[in-house]
């Protein structure tokens, strides 16, 4: 599964992208979040509060608690700030 | 018709507003870089927007065709810049043309109302020498919940 | 900045555009010449817009400044043409410039929605080799009673 | 006192302007346009439905029972149909 990380998320794992392969136990995008927070310090700091993360399965919006099985690409970022 | 854009490069106006003149009514909208001051640290010098490529354009593509369904438009144009900018710079312009002013003026305020919540898109700011991503603010999610 | 005109000349939209481009958001209205299809006589062939010289300018001015008072805009245009003019062309231009988008958006619709029944134009359509003048509409009426 | 015509009015009047000097019982905008129906059958076609008329003195719109006095200009015109 390829995970996508944009603006202070990005910056605080301290890359854009990495491919990685949760345990089966991991179901939703929430889920995925807290099992990422575990790989650095980085992806700590940047998980810690999920309030204020936002995500993407497949490139379309999905609340958190939303599954993740089957998915190719899941993005995980904070509240959108375009225009 | 309906024209998306994601690019590092200027607005440039003339040309996307030759895009969609046809019908009898255009309505725009531009928006600028502001040069915000940050209470004790200046104003903003520079602006970096950053986005999610594909699901950008694929997004910006669903609002607009939400918008010529719902006001019956004959054009719909968004073109968001992305990258780095100065104040006064155009970072984005919607564009929605129709028979009467009413549709075209309503679906403009449509796209960038949702844009502003529905798009994925980040600015970041540089003020005073350092630099801080811009929060979203409750203000937009009002504005876009008022289409629902 | 207030900006009125009410010429014979085409409207130049870069040079109308350029001239409101300051603060946050830029919202315009271009309104065109339709090609409306008149029953049993074809459609609009040409249009030719009268107007109370003098009169036009100054009420044009007044509801520039009262948007620009109530929505507190940096820049507001209000471009009419006047004489003949060919489906396609563009007939009337209005733009608002503001700090923020809600403010420019309702300046402009404002403006178009005022200047329908508050500022003495009146349209003379030519078809199918006959002249008639345009009626007024009680929906204009209706759009610009919102603003009340 | 200076008469301005726009539009039908004065394409039925058959002129855009004329001077004209009314007696003193004509005190209001639609006291006017009664008054000059009586100049020519085309001014009669004019003026011959009073809820079709609009009108300014001085430049400043006003309703048709507005009152003339002092006017140096009064218009006399179709619903406006601009933009």
């Amino acid at each position: 599964m390829r995970v996508l990380y944009f603006a202070w998320v990005r910056e605080r794992v301290g890359a854009g992208e990495e491919e990685v392969t949760p345990p089966g136990e991991v179901a939703t995008v929430a889920d995925l979040a807290a099992w990422l927070a575990g790989r650095s310090e980085g992806h700590a700091a940047a998980f810690a509060e999920p309030a204020r993360l936002r995500a993407a399965v497949d490139q379309a919006f999905v609340p958190l608690d939303a599954p993740i099985a089957g998915a190719r690409e899941v993005a995980i970022f904070p509240p959108v700030t375009g225009g | 018709m309906i024209r998306v854009r994601v690019s590092t490069e200027p607005i440039d106006l003339a040309a996307e507003m030759a895009s969609i003149e046809r019908g009898g009514a255009v309505a725009t909208f531009t928006g600028l870089v502001r040069a915000d001051v940050v209470e004790g640290q200046g104003s903003v010098a520079t602006l970096e927007l950053e986005h999610y490529p594909g699901a950008t354009e694929a997004a910006l593509e669903r609002l607009a065709a939400e918008a010529t369904a719902r006001w019956s438009l004959s054009a719909a144009s968004v073109v968001h810049r992305v990258g780095p900018m100065h104040p006064g710079e155009r970072i984005v312009f919607v564009g929605t043309a129709a028979e009467h002013r009413a549709a075209a003026l309503e679906a403009c305020a449509y796209l960038i109302d949702r844009l502003k919540t529905h798009a994925p898109f980040w600015k970041k700011e540089t003020v005073g020498g350092g630099t801080r991503w811009v929060d979203a603010r409750g203000s937009d999610d009002a504005a876009a919940a008022r289409w629902d």
